[in-house]
C-alpha cells in the first residue's frame, strides 16, 4: 500500500514547502543563481545531479537542477535561465520573495560509483549548473578519483557561466580544466569549436573513466558517442536528460522517453541506456 | 462465497450499498449510449439494451429480454470517479510578502462501481501501479473506499479483446461482489460470488439460493461462450515484434488518418496523463493549481526548448501505442492495455490499434 | 504587466467589423466585472463608457475584422498605443463570417445587399487582425468562452501564460463526460479539429460542433473529410460546413470545394 | 445688431460611446435652426444577405446570429419562423413556449444591459455604469445579478450566452428537463423581485420634455404581450400579417449611411421598439407588469422617447413573469425537434427583438438552398424616427452649447437603443454651426 513519505509531514506528493530567495546573483544576461532557505520545513537534502520543483505563486511550477548547496542549513542553489513565464518570475524574484519548493527529485550524477575512475565533466551552456554540485564533490573527495577533467563549452566568452569559478579551478594543479567556445573575438586566447573537439585532449584513461555530461541532447549524443568510441564503457557515461515535466512523480506522464520516466528514472542516464532512444527523432 | 440472486435481491444490493452512503455508479442510458453514471437503483440501468460497437461506430440495439447486462463496455470509461478531469491541487493566498498553501482535503465520498466488466477491473488495477506509489491523494482516498462489484461478460462487443489481454471475460481479480446474470428459459437470476470479507459480508444481507452444479455450468458456459466471439484479438508477441520499428512506414500511414484528437487516450481506462493549470484571481492574492487529464495528443504535451518534441502526429501515434503496448510493461510491469475496445470504438475515425500492431509486427517494413 | 498602488493598468477595448459579442463577453463577466474594473483602469471601451482615456494602453482588446481602408490605419495607431495587443474572437483572429467575401466576388454581393453599391467604401476582403499587426495573444472563439476572457486577463495581470490550450474539442468533450456524437449518432462533428474553449458545448446538446473556435494547434482536416464523406455528408455540405465563422482560417480555407479566390 | 452670427463650429465624436456597436452623426445649423441630421451608419457592411444565398435552409439560425451579439436569439427566433414558413412548419405546443422562454431571457439580459449600462448613466450626467456603481453600488450590483438571470436563461435553454447553439429550425437539439426548468424558478422569483425595484429607480427620474409623432409600430398577439410572433399593427391603423410586409414597407439606400432605411410604403417615418410595443400592446401585460407601470404613471399614450427607459423596465418585469408561468407549464415535448420537408418556397419571420420589430425572408429552392434573403433589422427601421427626433432636440436645446447640446444629442440617440451592430454600423457627431 502506499508507502508515502509525504504521508508524515501531512503534505501532498504535489504541495510546496515555502523557502525564501536569500539571495541572488546576476550570471549572465538571462540567467540568474538564486540561494533559497526553507522558512520552516526542510526538504531532504539533494544529491548533485537531482532536480526540485520551483513554484512561482500564481505562474507555474518548473523542474530546476541543483546548482549548490548551501553550508548545511538546507539552503539550495539554482541557476535558472530566464525563456518563459516561470523562469522569468524566478529569475527577477527578489531577495525575501516566498517560492514553493518540492523535491528533490530523480537519480543524480551517482559519483559514489565512480571511486577510482577518472572523472570527466562535460558541460554545455547551462549544463554547467547541475555539473557544479558534482564537481564541487569531487573536489571534496579528490582523494577518490584518478584524474579530474572540466571541459566546458559555450557559445561565446560572455556566455561562459560561474567564470570566477572556473578560473579558481583553472588554477588548481589536481583539475584539468579546458573551456572552448562556438565563436570569439581575436582576444579570447581558448580554444574554438564544439566541445567534443576537447575530447580527445582529454588527459584520462578513457577504459577506466567515468563522464557526466549535461548540455543540449545533440552536444551530449555528440560526446557520448565519441567517448564510447574512445572506449569509456557506455554504462559509465551519464547524462542529464531534459523533457517537459508536470509533476517529478510519475503520474503527469509528460516526461516518457521511450521507458523511461525523465523525472524519477532519470534525469541522469547511462548512455547505454539512452543510445538508441537518442537516435530515433521526435521520440 | 456464492449464492443465487434475485432481480430482487440485485435490486437490494445496490439498496444496500446506497443505504451504507456510497454512491452508486453504473450502466445508464444517455444520449444514445450506453454510459455511466450515478444511479438511484437498478431500474436505471439499461435493461433491455445493448450495442454494436466497431471501429469508429457504435449504435444501441434492443435486446429480446431485460438484460440488465445485456452490453459491453459502457461508452466512457470508470477513471473519471477515482481519477477526475479536474483536480484543485493546492491554494495560496498571498498577503504582504507571506504565503499560506492550503492543500484541499480529498472529498472521499465512498463509491460503489457496480456491473464493472473485468477489463475495466484489470485497468484499475492498472491505475494503481500509477497513482498508489506516490500515492495521489485524491485517488488514494477514493480508491481506499471503492467498492466494487463486477459483472460477467456475456456478449462481447465488436471492439473487445480482452482475451488476448488477459483481463477477462469473467472477472477474475479486484472486485468484492462479482455478477453472472443468468436465464432459465424466463427464469432471470444472478449468479453472485464475493471474494472479500466486505463482498461476502454484504452478500450475508440479501435474500437468495445455494447455486447448484447446473448454475455454476451455466455461468461457466456463458463464459465459454463470450471467450469464443470477442470481436477483436491481438497477437501477444507482436508488441515485442514491433517495439523498435520506430521507422515503419505504417505510422506514417496511421498518421494520415490519425486527428490528433485525443479521443483514444481520453476513453481508454488506463491512460493517466495529465496537465498542470495555475489559474490566479483578478487581485493576483489568490492562486490555485489544478491537474486536468492531458494527452500525448496534443502538442503542448512534450513541448521542450521552444517546440514539441514530438510534432508529428506519426510521433505522437507511435508514442502513444508503443507506451500503451510495449513501454508499460518496463514501468508498470504490465501491458497499458486491457483490451476494453474503447479506443477502437470512439475513434471518429475507427483506427484500430489490434489491426496497426498486426501490420507493425508482421511486415518489418525497412530499416528500423 | 506590474501595477503598484495608483497605477492601475489601463485596459482599452477596441472594434472593428464584428457583431460585438465578444466585448459583450467582458459586460456578460457579472461576478467579475466590478473587480475588474477595480483593478484595471477602463480607458477605452465605447460599449461600456463615454469616458475616453488617452493612450498608451498596458491590454488592448481588440474585436473584429479589417473590412476598410480606414481600419486598416486605424489598426496600427491601436497597436503603437498598446503594450500587450489580445485580439479576441473568429472576427479579429480569423476574419470571421464577412471574410465568406474573400471567395466570392464583392461587387454581387454589394449589389444583392444594398441598391446603391457606390455609395459604400469596403475592402474587397475581410482580415484577421494578425494580418496587418503584431498581436500579442489570439484568444478563439464566435463568440469568446467568458472564462478564457478572464483567464487571459488574469493571465496577463499575472505575467504568466494564459490556461488556454490548443488542442480540440474532443479533449473537453469527454472530459465533460460526453459521448461522441460522431460515433454513436453519426452526427457530423467539427470536434476533431476544432479548437478548445467552448467547453463542448455541442456535442452536450446532442449536436455536432461547428468549429466557431476555428483550427485546433494541428488539425487533420483531409481524414475528418473522409469521414464526414463516408457518414454520407454530400460535398456541398462539407464545404459548407468548414466555411463560416472561421472560414479564412488555415486549413479549413481550403477545405471543401470552395478554393480561395486567385 | 453688433452680434455677428459664428462663421460655423464644429463638434465631432469620433465614435458615440455606449451604443452597441458604432456610428456618428452630422448636425447642420444654419441661422440658428437645424439645417439637416444625419445619422452616419458607416461601420463596414457585413453582406450577411449576400452570403446566405447557397447556404442551407438549416444554417440561418447559426449564421444571422451573428449580425448582433446582443439580441443573437431575436435573429435566430425571426430566421427560424421565415424558413418554417417557407417549408410550412407550424411550430407550436412547448417548443414554442420554449423559444419564447429563450427569447425571455434574452429581453432580460439586453435590456437590464440596455438600461444600466447604456442609458441610466446618461440621467446622472456619468459617463458608465462603472462610474454609477461608485454613486449607486447596489443598483449596479442588482443590475449584474439580473442581468446574469437572464444569461443564465439563454444558457439553460439555449446552451450559450451569445449566440446559442442549441436553436434549429423546427425547434432544438436537445429541450431541457422539467426538472432543470423547475429548479431555475427561484432565480427568476428573485429576478421578478429586482425588476420590480429597476421599474421604481427609473420610473422616478426626471425625464426631459420631448414629444413625437411616428407612426408607431409593432406585433400584436391575440392573448401575449407579443415577442415571438403577432400581426404586424401600428397606431396609424395597419394590421397585416408578416407574410404582407413587403406589400407595405419598403427600404432605400442614403448616401451618408451603410444602414438602409425602412418606410412604410407612401407614410414615411415609423418607430418600432419598446415605445411602440407599448404603446399598441400594454393591455397584454402581465398583472405585476401593469400595476408596476402604474404605480410609476406610465401610461399607453407615452410619446416621450426618455421614458422608453421605464419601458423597458416594465417589459423586464413582465417577461420575468411570463417566464415564470412559462416554467409552471412545462411539459417535456416528445421530439426537441419538428422535422421539415424540403421544398421550395418563400417565407417570412417577424418577431419583436429587444429594440423592435425584426423581419428576415427567405427564398429556398427545392433542395432548401437559400436564393434571396432579406433582414430588415429595427435599427434600420429606425433611423429616419432617430433623425427627426435628434432634429427635434436640437431645435429644442438650441441655445445649449456644443458640448452640452452634444451629450444631449447622444441621449436622444440611446434612447432608441440602436444596435448599430445590427445594421452593422457606427457613430459619429458632427455638428456644424453656420
Ligand atoms: C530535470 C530538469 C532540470 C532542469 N534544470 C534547469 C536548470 O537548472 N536551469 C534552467 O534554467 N532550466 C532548467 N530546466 C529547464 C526548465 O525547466 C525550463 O526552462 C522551464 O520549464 C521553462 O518554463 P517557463 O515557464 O519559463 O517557460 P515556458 O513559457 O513554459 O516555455 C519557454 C520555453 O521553455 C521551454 N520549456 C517549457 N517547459 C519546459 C520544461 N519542463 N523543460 C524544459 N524546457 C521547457 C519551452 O519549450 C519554451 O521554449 C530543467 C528542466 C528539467 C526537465
Ligand atoms: S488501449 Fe484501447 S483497448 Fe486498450 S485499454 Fe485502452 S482503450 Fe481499451
Ligand atoms: S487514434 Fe483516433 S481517437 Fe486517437 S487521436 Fe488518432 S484519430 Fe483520435
Ligand atoms: S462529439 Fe465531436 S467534439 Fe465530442 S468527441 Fe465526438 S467528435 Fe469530438
Amino acid at each position: 500500500m502506499p508507502a508515502d513519505s509525504d504521508e508524515s509531514t501531512g503534505r501532498g506528493p504535489m504541495t510546496p514547502v515555502l523557502y525564501r530567495v536569500e539571495a541572488r546573483h546576476q550570471e549572465l544576461a538571462d540567467t540568474v543563481t538564486i540561494r533559497i532557505a526553507p522558512v520552516t520545513e526542510r526538504l531532504t537534502d539533494p544529491e548533485p545531479g537531482q532536480f526540485e520543483m520551483l513554484l512561482a505563486f500564481g505562474v507555474g511550477e518548473i523542474p530546476i537542477s541543483i546548482s549548490g548547496l548551501g553550508d548545511g542549513g538546507g539552503e539550495l542553489e539554482h541557476t535558472i535561465r530566464s525563456v518563459g513565464a516561470v523562469t522569468k518570475a524566478l529569475c527577477t524574484s527578489a531577495v525575501g520573495d516566498l517560492i514553493g519548493v518540492r523535491g528533490p527529485y530523480g537519480v543524480g550524477w551517482d559519483l559514489d560509483r565512480a571511486t577510482g575512475h577518472d572523472l570527466l565533466i562535460v558541460a554545455g551552456g547551462l549544463g554547467l549548473a547541475p555539473l557544479r554540485p558534482a564537481m564541487l564533490e569531487a573536489l571534496a573527495n579528490r582523494h577518490r578519483f584518478g584524474r579530474l577533467v572540466l571541459l566546458v563549452g559555450a557559445r561565446d566568452p560572455g556566455s561562459l557561466m560561474f567564470v570566477e569559478e572556473l578560473e579558481r579551478w583553472r588554477g588548481r594543479f589536481d583539475i584539468d580544466v579546458a573551456v572552448t567556445v562556438d565563436a570569439a573575438p581575436p582576444s579570447w586566447r581558448g580554444d574554438v569549436g564544439v566541445v567534443t573537439k576537447l575530447l580527445s585532449r582529454a588527459p584520462v584513461n578513457f577504459g577506466n573513466t567515468t563522464a557526466v555530461v549535461c548540455g543540449p541532447e545533440v552536444m551530449m549524443r555528440f560526446v557520448a558517442a565519441g567517448l564510447a568510441d574512445r572506449g569509456v564503457p557506455p554504462g559509465q557515461i551519464r547524462l542529464s536528460m531534459e523533457r517537459n515535466m508536470r509533476c517529478a512523480i510519475g503520474h503527469c506522464g509528460h516526461c516518457q522517453l521511450g521507458p523511461e520516466f525523465v523525472c524519477k528514472d532519470g534525469p541522469v542516464f547511462p548512455w547505454d541506456r539512452m543510445e538508441k532512444l537518442m537516435l530515433v527523432r521526435e521520440r | 462465497m456464492a449464492m443465487m440472486l434475485s432481480l430482487d435481491a440485485v435490486a437490494a444490493l445496490v439498496d444496500h450499498l446506497r443505504n451504507d452512503g456510497r454512491k452508486v455508479i453504473g450502466p445508464v442510458l444517455r444520449n444514445a449510449t450506453i454510459s455511466l453514471d450515478e444511479i438511484d437503483g437498478v431500474d436505471d440501468l439499461p435493461a433491455g439494451w445493448t450495442e454494436h460497437q466497431d471501429g469508429g461506430s457504435y449504435r444501441l440495439e434492443r435486446l429480446d429480454r431485460p438484460e440488465l447486462f445485456g452490453h459491453a463496455t459502457p461508452a466512457l470509461p470508470w477513471k473519471s470517479w477515482l481519477y477526475p478531469p479536474r483536480t484543485m491541487l493546492m491554494r495560496a493566498n498571498r498577503d504582504n510578502g507571506s504565503v499560506t498553501i492550503e492543500k484541499p482535503t480529498p472529498g472521499a465520498e465512498p463509491f460503489a462501481f457496480f456491473g464493472i466488466r473485468s477489463c475495466d477491473v484489470h485497468a484499475l488495477d492498472i491505475l494503481d501501479r500509477v497513482f498508489l506509489d506516490p500515492a495521489d491523494p485524491t485517488y488514494t482516498a477514493r480508491r481506499e473506499k471503492l467498492f466494487v462489484v463486477a459483472a460477467t461478460c456475456a456478449r462481447p462487443g465488436g471492439t473487445c479483446f480482452c482475451v488476448s489481454m488477459g483481463t477477462g471475460p469473467a472477472p477474475s481479480i479486484g472486485y468484492d461482489i462479482a455478477l453472472t446474470e443468468l436465464w432459465a428459459g424466463d427464469r432471470h437470476e444472478f449468479l453472485a460470488r464475493a471474494a472479500t470479507d466486505r463482498g461476502r459480508a454484504l452478500l450475508g444481507r440479501l435474500e437468495g439460493r445455494a447455486p447448484t452444479e447446473a448454475d455454476l455450468a451455466a455461468a461457466d458456459h456463458l463464459v465459454g461462450n463470450a471467450t469464443q466471439n470477442m470481436g477483436r484479438q491481438l497477437d501477444p508477441t507482436h508488441p515485442t515484434a514491433a517495439a523498435e520499428r520506430y521507422e515503419h512506414p505504417q505510422w506514417e500511414a496511421v498518421a494520415r488518418r490519425c486527428l490528433a484528437c485525443a479521443n483514444c487516450t481520453m476513453v481508454c481506462p488506463t491512460c493517466f496523463c495529465s496537465t498542470t493549470e495555475d489559474t490566479t484571481d483578478l487581485s493576483g492574492a489568490v492562486s490555485e493549481r489544478w491537474r486536468r487529464w492531458d494527452s500525448c495528443f496534443a502538442l503542448d504535451f512534450s513541448f521542450l526548448a521552444g517546440a514539441p518534441v514530438r510534432s508529428s502526429t506519426k510521433s505522437r501515434y507511435r508514442q502513444w501505442l508503443l507506451h500503451k503496448l510495449v513501454t508499460w510493461h518496463d514501468q508498470f510491469g504490465t501491458s497499458g492495455c486491457v483490451g476494453c475496445g474503447r479506443c477502437i470504438t470512439w475513434c471518429p475515425v475507427g483506427i484500430d490499434l489490434t489491426a496497426e500492431m498486426t501490420a507493425l509486427a508482421l511486415d518489418p517494413g525497412g530499416p528500423s | 504587466m506590474n501595477s503598484g498602488a495608483g497605477s492601475r493598468p489601463k485596459l482599452a477595448v477596441w472594434k472593428f467589423a464584428s457583431c460585438d459579442g465578444c466585448q459583450l463577453t467582458l459586460l456578460d463577466c457579472e461576478d467579475e466585472l466590478l473587480e475588474v474594473a477595480g483593478r484595471v483602469e477602463i480607458a477605452h471601451f465605447l460599449e461600456a463608457s463615454s469616458a475616453r482615456l488617452a493612450g498608451p494602453y498596458d491590454l488592448s482588446l481588440v474585436e473584429g475584422s479589417i473590412t476598410t481602408a480606414h481600419d486598416v490605419d486605424r489598426i496600427q495607431e491601436v497597436r503603437a498605443e498598446s503594450k500587450s495587443l489580445v485580439t479576441i474572437g473568429a472576427c479579429s483572429t480569423a476574419g470571421g463570417i464577412q471574410a465568406l467575401r474573400n471567395f466570392s466576388d464583392l461587387d454581387e454581393l454589394l449589389s444583392v445587399v444594398y441598391a446603391t453599391p457606390s455609395f459604400l467604401s469596403t475592402l474587397d476582403t475581410s482580415t484577421p487582425i494578425s494580418d496587418h499587426v503584431p498581436v500579442d495573444f489570439e484568444l478563439r472563439g464566435c463568440p469568446i468562452d467568458k472564462r478564457q476572457l478572464l483567464e487571459v486577463i488574469g493571465a496577463f495581470l499575472a505575467g504568466r501564460k494564459p490556461n488556454v490550450p490548443d488542442h480540440c474539442v474532443c479533449v473537453e468533450c469527454k472530459a465533460r463526460g460526453n459521448p461522441c456524437v460522431l460515433v454513436a449518432h453519426g452526427t457530423p462533428c467539427l470536434g476533431p479539429v476544432t479548437h478548445a474553449g467552448c467547453g463542448a458545448l455541442c456535442p452536450a446538446f446532442n449536436r455536432g460542433c461547428y468549429g466557431c473556435f476555428g483550427p485546433m494547434e494541428s488539425p487533420n482536416v483531409e481524414s475528418l473529410i473522409c469521414a464526414l464523406t463516408e457518414m454520407g455528408m454530400p460535398p456541398e455540405d462539407v464545404d459548407r460546413v468548414f466555411h463560416t465563422f472561421n472560414a479564412w482560417s488555415e486549413p479549413f480555407r481550403h477545405a471543401g470545394r470552395r478554393e480561395e479566390r486567385p | 445688431m453688433t452680434h455677428k452670427a459664428k462663421p460655423s463650429r464644429t463638434l465631432a465624436t469620433s465614435e458615440l460611446a455606449r451604443v452597441e456597436g458604432e456610428g456618428a452623426m452630422r448636425v447642420e445649423i444654419r441661422h440658428g435652426r437645424v439645417d439637416e441630421v444625419q445619422l452616419n451608419i458607416y461601420e463596414p457592411p457585413r453582406f450577411f444577405e449576400g452570403f446566405l444565398r447557397g447556404r442551407r435552409y438549416s444554417e440561418p439560425p447559426d449564421i444571422t446570429a451573428r449580425i448582433c451579439g446582443i439580441c443573437p436569439v431575436a435573429y435566430q427566433m425571426s430566421a427560424c419562423r421565415a424558413i418554417e414558413d417557407a417549408l410550412g412548419l407550424q411550430v407550436n405546443g412547448q417548443l414554442r413556449e420554449l423559444r419564447r422562454l429563450l427569447y425571455c431571457g434574452e429581453w432580460i439580459e439586453s435590456h437590464v444591459l440596455h438600461i444600466h449600462f447604456l442609458h441610466l448613466p446618461d440621467f446622472f450626467g456619468l459617463d458608465s455604469a462603472v462610474d454609477l456603481a461608485g454613486i449607486n453600488r447596489p443598483a449596479v450590483e442588482r443590475a449584474l445579478a439580473l442581468k446574469k438571470i437572464g444569461n443564465e436563461l439563454i444558457e439553460l435553454i439555449g446552451g450559450r450566452a451569445i449566440h446559442p447553439i442549441n436553436v434549429r429550425v423546427g425547434g432544438f437539439y436537445k429541450v431541457p428537463t422539467r426538472r432543470e426548468l423547475v429548479a431555475f424558478r427561484p432565480k427568476l422569483e428573485h429576478a421578478r423581485e429586482m425588476a420590480a425595484e429597476v421599474v421604481e429607480l427609473v420610473g422616478g427620474l426626471d425625464f426631459p420634455e420631448l414629444e413625437v409623432e411616428h407612426e408607431m409600430v409593432a406585433l400584436r398577439h391575440p392573448r401575449e404581450y407579443a415577442i415571438l410572433d403577432g400581426r404586424i399593427t401600428s397606431d396609424g391603423g395597419l394590421d397585416i400579417t408578416e407574410q404582407e410586409y413587403p406589400e407595405h414597407f419598403v427600404e432605400e439606400h442614403v448616401e451618408h449611411s451603410t444602414a438602409l432605411h425602412s418606410q412604410i410604403r407612401a407614410r414615411g417615418t415609423y418607430l418600432v421598439g419598446p415605445l411602440a410595443r407599448y404603446r399598441l400592446n400594454s393591455d397584454r401585460l402581465t398583472t405585476v407588469a401593469a400595476d408596476a407601470a402604474g404605480a410609476v404613471g406610465l401610461t399607453s399614450d407615452c410619446r416621450n422617447p426618455f421614458r422608453s427607459i421605464v419601458v423597458r423596465a416594465v417589459e423586464t418585469l413582465d417577461v420575468i413573469e411570463v417566464g415564470l408561468a412559462i416554467v409552471d407549464a412545462y411539459d417535456e415535448p416528445d421530439r426537441p425537434h419538428l422535422e421539415a420537408t424540403i421544398g421550395a418556397g418563400t417565407g417570412h419571420g417577424a418577431t419583436e427583438a429587444p429594440r423592435g420589430l425584426l423581419y428576415h425572408r427567405y427564398t429556398l429552392s427545392d433542395d432548401g438552398v437559400i436564393a434571396d434573403a432579406v433582414i430588415i433589422p429595427p435599427t434600420s427601421q429606425n433611423q429616419a424616427a432617430i433623425e427627426d427626433d435628434l432634429a427635434r432636440y436640437v431645435q429644442a436645446n438650441i441655445g445649449l452649447d456644443d458640448e452640452d447640446l452634444r451629450k444631449g444629442a447622444e441621449v436622444t440617440i440611446r434612447n432608441h437603443d440602436p444596435c448599430i451592430s445590427c445594421a452593422t454600423h457606427f457613430l459619429d457627431l458632427t455638428v456644424v454651426r453656420t
